[in-house]
């Protein structure tokens, strides 16, 4: 299991889903309406690490997290 | 590069306090140049205040490549930032640069203070009618954001 | 423009204070952006400090031309400087600058005391073995030096 | 007469001469080898305002100040 973590505004409680890759991950957000359209906007860390592409390996107890726009200051 | 250098406090920022506490640092350590940054909530747009989310583990990984960045130049860069609500006229936001000699440290402030409002993991909140409204408007995409977006993305 | 806001202390300057001061001045004017710059005397070259003299008509002039500029901008400069002796590690320096946004304070702090480095007419003096020595290495002539030198001139 | 005032390092006391423009200040000076060398390395106020050229009269009572290279901060 992998756990997934909206950050922010979002505003949305963390999911636990089934997934070996952060491409999985994406498609399996993208079935989610209000989540769906954060995506275009989310930066995303895997293990607090900001990632720049979805071929990226997960394993269990991985997390994912998306981190929308910000504004600091 | 000290973690002890990005301060994170509940509410809003005692600046004089953690000016000073800076300044005495900087002077025993013989900087000979020393810049602040201080960000306060202005009054306009009928808001009563700002909040403030923000993620600790990116923001002490965003924090310490600044402070290695600011190393090789012979400076040192330091940073507080409020979470949840600050009032009007309050400040959320203090950053500050040391280094030996004056060029040097008015470069990396800009550097730091534009970057740190491009890529800090904090979310800014208007607060109106004592509800967060989210600055969507005034929030900037972080560097790589939207590789998740796989339909938009194949289209 | 505000004279007041060019301030002139015989020996080093109390930092705190003055910051103290300033910044409560900002927030009561709602600016968003608060930025200082502070010279501190460094131990170096061993010295036992800095001394200052500063001419203030002409000084009062080139502050007053800098507070037209920043206001041309919704900007306001203010800064205070010693004359006389002042210890290592004490400060000689303030310079500030107040704006509703970062990015045009940012700007002008940096224009602000690059200019006042080249123009400012303020003469530094190492101290050593208790006497004062010009600095004159670490000197700049002053935009349109040596009109007077009519030998040289019209060679 | 007019007062030429030397500020900062040049440790000089002021004096006074008699001159019509700003160019008969600069001949006076550099008739005075103490004074000379410093005369390359100094911009000129007039009544405390910096001048660009020698061709400025001057009246009776003016104040000509030499200002050498500067360093504050």
């Amino acid at each position: 299991m992998v756990k997934v973590e909206f950050l922010g505004p979002i505003g949305k409680k963390p999911i636990e889903i089934e997934a070996k890759t952060l491409k999985e991950v994406a498609e399996i957000l993208n079935k989610d309406e209000e989540t769906k359209k954060w995506l275009a906007e989310c930066a995303v860390a895997v293990n607090d690490k900001l990632v720049s592409s979805l071929d990226v390996e997960l394993r269990d107890g991985d997390r994912v997290s998306l981190l929308p726009p910000v504004c600091g200051g | 590069m000290s973690l002890e250098f990005l301060e994170i406090y509940e509410g809003p920022l005692d600046v004089d306090l953690i000016f000073s506490r800076w300044r005495k640092w900087g002077e025993d350590k013989n900087y000979g140049a020393f810049i602040t940054f201080v960000g306060t909530v202005r009054e306009e747009d009928s808001i009563e205040g700002l909040s403030f989310d923000l993620y600790e583990p990116i923001l002490t990984d965003w924090f310490a490549g600044w402070s290695q960045r600011a190393s090789k130049e012979g400076a040192v860069v330091r940073m507080a930032h409020s979470f949840g609500d600050v009032p009007l006229h309050r400040s959320s936001y203090m950053a500050a640069v040391f280094s030996p000699k004056r060029a040097v440290a008015l470069r990396i402030i800009e550097e730091f203070v534009e970057d740190f409002k491009a890529n800090a993991p904090i979310w800014k909140y208007d607060i109106k009618k004592g509800k967060r409204v989210y600055a969507s408007d005034r929030s900037h995409k972080i560097e790589g954001a939207g590789i998740l977006d796989i339909e938009r993305g194949s289209r």
